[in-house]
């Protein structure tokens, strides 16, 4: 079986509920400093970039998303968990 | 940047063509790539003090004069016995450049650094303080992009490795818009045995070298040449990638090098700062009188293919270099071990007196141990600027604006109002040592648990004072910082400083510098308070405006006070009692908040420091407090005398009554004596059953004094005896511009 | 009679001397170990206290880090068996991460740490942390922290249940926003588990037991050390 | 002129250079302790969502781009800003 290097990306935001001041603040320091008043939304979020070994891509995506779940990478109650992107590294 | 023939290439060098061939001088042959890159940053302004050195050299030496102090200037910090079996370490450093190109990380990594040169001391960080200035924040964004990220720099960094800050003052002048200030301190509390176990220097041949810590990469390095000159001279590309500060990685540096030095093992203690390993290994070894064998490849390095130049010159942050008595190196590394701290024995020390650092097999350095710890000096040039005569004569203009508006326009000004939106974000109470918080005095005030010792300390300086008269605002900053602790009731035992200055190959700027230390000099020498340490910054220049910054010599002064009894407080406590202001007033609105404020003037003429008067002060101060007669104090500063009356009504829900008549100099205006910002003044509270006793005792020890009113039960000032009107002040108005101001400025 | 308790010093934990301090040498009744997170075996104590800090930075999330270290399995052993789990601040962070206590920390809606002193009052007075107090206690004691907004997606339970230990108030007990530092759901400040012995919350009692540190020359947190031996007694008679 | 909704998406990153302490953390004292030792390294960062009124993608972005550089969102001294995705929303 040969492992080979993979990148996988993940964000992980806040449940509306859970509220985000972050984007809520960047998006109020946008209206008022004007100019921007085409941004309507702002949502923030982390980000994580996770290298890895794995037969294929499938299984790069499987590990991770065993792992976040796992490990409560994101914490369910106020967070949800996107895989942005699997790729050769 | 010098171009130079090494081994028949051309090539650029840090170095002044006579620097290069001292190198050759010392080693007498060509020196390599890596060993001139080592000169470079060991000889820069920053790391050697080319410029300063011969100036400071004017401090007396604390160490043998002073049979209190254990560690003077050149050490990486002061170190001062107070009694108990127990010392204090302290030292204050600039962050300044770091700091203006990227705020967070710049101050987060100016408080990691001043936290390694506390425990290098062998003692625990136990408190921090930040002396910050920067342009106005009123319509300036990029004065609140680096206040706002310049303290949350400060708050993740401080909060998260267990270390209070538990003071600092924040000055807003344009001078300080594009090179802000950061200076950043820390004390240290431990026994004298742990201090005397760790010193910053290899003594023995034959110890183990150990670099414990972060892994080395290519950030930072020439970070000291950064530092060593102006902000325009180096471009963008050429700006070394600030580091990232990693509290969590210093927390446990902290507790791992704690342990490790109760081991009993630990026989020398350096961290990596500015300049890295070479300066770590080259400092513990030349002042040692030793020589070591290093080898870089057991560098544990975070990116591959780094050759001994960058491993030698990184300046990457979170390490530390222990030198281990061999019988005691499996210990340590269990120490090391328990922390999970990564750690790499790279050497050992010898009795050759030369560094000899290699590469695998490869000899890659070959140099004196003393030879890079011994810089060449430069003698500067200095001259007192052009622009001052004039500026001294200015004199105030007339105002249409009442007195009383006055008032509430300085209770207001960013330089005088509440600095609340800094400290709150400042964990200044982890430690449980914090007595006198932020905000409550003038002063921190910590314990020291299982004593009844306190001890109290303060920062600052007068920037705009200093602009007018160096030699005076220098006094003047020490009148005020030793002020702030003695209104606390501490005495003031021992002073660092930090002088922030601007390029020292202009006379200018070095005549501020030299006539600042002469300042602090002299008035030191008379107070008898130890200089037990000192930072240099210089090169602090607005690049838009081609000026210097306003000098800034901040002054950092510790005290102790024998027993809680004997702690003072700022608020006023009861209405009733009595208002004495101690100290002379005079026309000295030079560089006051009124002038810049009300009139956008610079210039009159700014406070002279009396050292006689000062020294009565304190003293009759001192007496009142043995007597236990004082139930308030809190010294007079920027904003004049008011100001600090208005201070003092904010907690408590009183108010005063004042009877000015007879009370100052006939040849006063009002607004000059309102405003003035003469120094050594204090405002105490007292029961007015001792009024005669604390009049004779004022007598007794020449201290000028005047009963100035009495305290109300009422939030309101009422100013009677002034020779324009009487005034009738709203405390709850003061106190919400003095709160709202800043929040107003950061947060909408 | 002293009970036994273990204060866990996490990598990053910065309260857990001031509260070993506090634990040996203010209150009575108590002896205390500071155990380091690896090394500590749940066998030898009454109780464990999670300290105030900044677990393994609290890169990632507050508290998430830690949650999976060896303590807290040997801690898990000490939850079912009903003795006292107690955290404060850092230390309640992980308690809700390890899923001990309902809901989650998240950032203060001011984006900003905060250090100041703020009142409590107190909801439950049954629990391991607060059975000393009386309902409706209005207790002076500090925050500091930049995740402690609480916030959890079953209110309704934890009200029915009973749950919710303190509240930040007014001095005079009101609910209001103002006195809601960190814009946490309903101004909870701290919960408990169904069996009580569970307790986590965001203030720092071990800097409100010595008059000394208080601006009120109040000793509120003493309660609260008192209310952990309480609990402990009456679980072992 | 035609103003369309976009979605523009993208993260802050420490630069390569320049150290990752919370990644380092994540991958050192959680993944490798819980056996996930296939995960040889983790970077983070921050990530915005930004919701905005442009012409076409292309000035979509531009118009984040500047916005990210004029409001100091983040600090090109330190951090790299990469565009993951601009899409109409
Ligand atoms: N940068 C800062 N960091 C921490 N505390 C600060 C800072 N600036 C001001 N403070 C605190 O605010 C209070 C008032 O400061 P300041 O106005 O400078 O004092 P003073 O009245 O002695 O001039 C003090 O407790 C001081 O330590
Ligand atoms: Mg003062």
């Amino acid at each position: 079986m040969n492992r080979q290097e993979f990148q996988v990306e993940i964000t992980l935001m806040n449940k509306p509920a859970a509220r985000d001041p972050v984007g809520e603040t960047i998006q109020k320091d946008l209206l008022a400093k004007k100019g921007y008043d085409m941004v309507f939304n702002v949502r923030s979020g982390q980000f994580l970039s996770i290298n890895l070994k794995a037969t294929d891509e499938n299984e790069a995506k499987k590990i991770v998303e065993k792992m976040c779940n796992d490990l409560r990478i994101f914490n369910p109650v106020t967070q949800n968990l996107t895989i942005l992107k699997v790729s050769k590294s | 940047m010098t171009r130079v023939n090494l081994n028949g290439e051309e090539v650029d060098v840090e170095l002044t063509k006579w620097e290069f061939e001292k190198v050759k001088e010392l080693l007498g042959r060509e020196p390599n790539l890596t060993e001139i890159g080592m000169a470079s940053v060991m000889w820069s302004e920053h790391c050697s003090y080319k410029s300063s050195r011969p100036k400071l050299k004017m401090f007396e030496d604390a160490e043998a004069n002073y049979d209190y102090v254990l560690a003077g200037p050149g050490q990486d910090a002061g170190v001062i016995d107070i009694g108990d079996g127990y010392c204090l370490a302290f030292r204050i450093e600039s962050h300044n450049h770091p700091s203006a190109i990227e705020p967070y990380h710049g101050a987060a990594t100016g408080i990691g650094g001043i936290i390694r040169d506390i425990l290098c001391m062998g003692v625990r960080p136990i408190a921090l303080l930040d002396p910050l200035r920067f342009g106005s924040l009123k319509d300036n964004p990029h004065s609140q992009w680096l206040f706002k990220y310049v303290v949350k720099g400060i708050a993740d960094y401080g909060n998260c490795t267990g270390i209070p800050t538990i003071g600092g003052e924040v000055e807003f002048d344009e001078s300080f818009e594009s090179n802000c200030l950061v200076n950043v301190a820390c004390i240290g509390l431990g026994s004298i045995e742990d201090f005397k176990h760790a010193p910053s220097r290899a003594y023995n041949p034959g110890d183990y070298v150990i670099l414990m810590g972060g892994s080395t990469g290519r950030d930072g390095i020439h970070g000291v040449t950064f530092a060593s000159r102006t902000l325009t001279e180096m471009s963008e590309a050429d700006r070394p990638a600030v580091q990232i500060g990693d509290p969590f990685t210093k927390k446990l540096i902290i507790e791992a090098t704690l342990e490790a030095v109760k081991t009993g093992y630990v026989r020398g203690l350096k961290d990596l700062g500015g300049g890295g390993l070479t300066c770590a290994t080259s400092e513990l070894t030349g002042d040692g009188n030793t020589g070591a064998k290093v080898d870089l490849r057991k560098v544990f390095t975070r990116e591959p293919g780094m050759n001994s130049y960058e491993i030698m010159l990184s300046e990457s942050q979170e390490r530390m270099t222990f030198i281990v008595k061999p019988e005691g190196l499996e210990t340590v590394l269990d120490v090391f071990r328990k922390f999970e701290m990564n750690f790499a024995v790279i050497g050992r020390t010898d009795d050759s007196k030369i560094l000899k650092v290699f590469d695998e097999k490869n000899l890659v350095v070959n140099i004196p141990s003393k030879a890079l710890s011994e810089s060449p000096t430069f003698k500067r040039e200095e001259k007192k600027p052009d622009y001052l005569d004039d500026l001294l004569t200015q004199k105030t203009p007339k105002s249409s604006l009442g007195l009383d508006e006055i008032i509430y326009r300085l209770v207001a000004s960013e330089n005088i109002c509440s600095k609340e939106w800094v400290y709150r974000q400042y964990d200044h109470e982890v430690g449980i040592r914090s007595v006198v918080k932020c905000g409550e005095g003038d002063s921190g005030v910590l314990r020291i648990i299982g004593t009844n010792k306190f001890i109290a300390a303060s920062v600052g300086v007068n920037s705009k004072h200093c602009f007018l008269d160096p030699y005076e605002g220098a006094k003047g900053g020490l009148v005020e910082i030793c002020g702030n602790i003695i209104a606390n009731g501490a005495k003031p035992m021992a002073m660092v400083n930090c002088c922030n200055f601007g390029n020292p190959e202009i006379p200018e700027s070095f005549w501020y510098f030299s006539q600042a230390v002469e300042g602090m000099n002299n008035f030191c020498r008379e107070m008898r308070i130890p200089i037990v340490g000192g930072n240099v910054s210089f090169y602090n220049e607005d690049d838009v405006k081609k000026t210097a910054i306003k000098a800034t010599p901040i002054i950092m002064i510790v005290g102790v006070i024998e027993g809680e009894d004997k702690i003072i407080t700022l608020p006023f406590k009861k209405a009733g009692n009595d208002l004495f202001l101690i100290g002379e007033t005079k026309a000295e609105l030079g560089g006051s908040e009124y002038h810049s404020l009300i009139y956008n003037l610079q210039g009159g003429i700014p406070p002279k420091v009396n050292d006689k008067k000062a020294k009565a002060t304190w003293d009759f101060l001192f007496d009142l407090y043995e007597n236990d007669l004082v139930k308030a104090n809190h010294d007079v500063n920027k904003g004049g005398f008011i100001i600090t009356i208005a201070e003092m009504c904010f907690n408590n829900n009183l108010g005063a009554e004042l009877k000015l008549k007879g009370c100052y100099d006939e040849n006063l205006r009002d607004d000059e004596f309102l405003f003035s910002e003469s120094v050594g003044r204090f405002i105490i509270e007292t029961d007015p059953k001792d009024y005669k006793i604390i009049i004779k005792k004022a007598e007794k020890f020449g201290a000028d004094i005047k009963k100035i009113g009495v305290l109300i039960p009422k939030p309101e000032i009422n100013i009677k005896g002034l020779k324009l009107k009487e005034l009738n002040l709203n405390i709850k108005q003061l106190k919400n511009l003095y709160d709202s101001t800043i929040p107003n400025l950061m947060e909408i | 009679m002293t009970v036994k308790l273990a204060v866990i010093q996490f990598a990053g934990s910065n309260c857990d001397l001031d509260t070993i301090h506090v634990l040996n040498n203010v209150v009575d009744g108590i002896e205390a170990d500071l155990v380091w997170h690896n090394l500590f075996k749940e066998s030898k104590y009454d109780g464990v206290i999670l300290p105030g800090g900044f677990a393994f930075g609290d890169y990632l999330r507050a508290g998430i880090i830690a949650a999976h270290s060896p303590a807290i399995d040997e801690a898990r052993v000490m939850l079912d068996d009903g003795r006292p789990v107690i955290g404060f601040c850092n230390g309640f962070q992980i308690l809700t991460e390890a899923q001990f206590l309902p809901g989650a920390l998240l950032r203060n809606d001011s984006l900003k740490f905060i250090c100041k002193w703020v009142n409590l009052k107190v909801e439950n007075n049954t629990t391991a942390l607060s059975n000393k107090m009386n309902i409706r206690d209005v207790l002076a004691i500090p925050i500091a922290h930049a995740e402690g907004r609480y916030y959890t997606d079953n209110l309704k339970e934890l009200e029915e249940n009973n749950q919710i230990v303190f509240r930040y108030s007014t001095e005079n007990g009101e609910l209001t926003k103002e006195a809601n530092p960190n814009g946490s759901l309903e101004n909870i400040a701290g919960v408990c588990n169904l069996e009580q012995n569970c307790v986590g919350f965001m203030p720092h009692p071990e800097r409100a037991s010595e008059a000394i540190l208080s601006p009120k020359r109040t000793t509120h947190g003493i309660l609260f050390f008192n209310s952990i031996v309480e609990f402990i007694k009456r679980r072992i008679s």
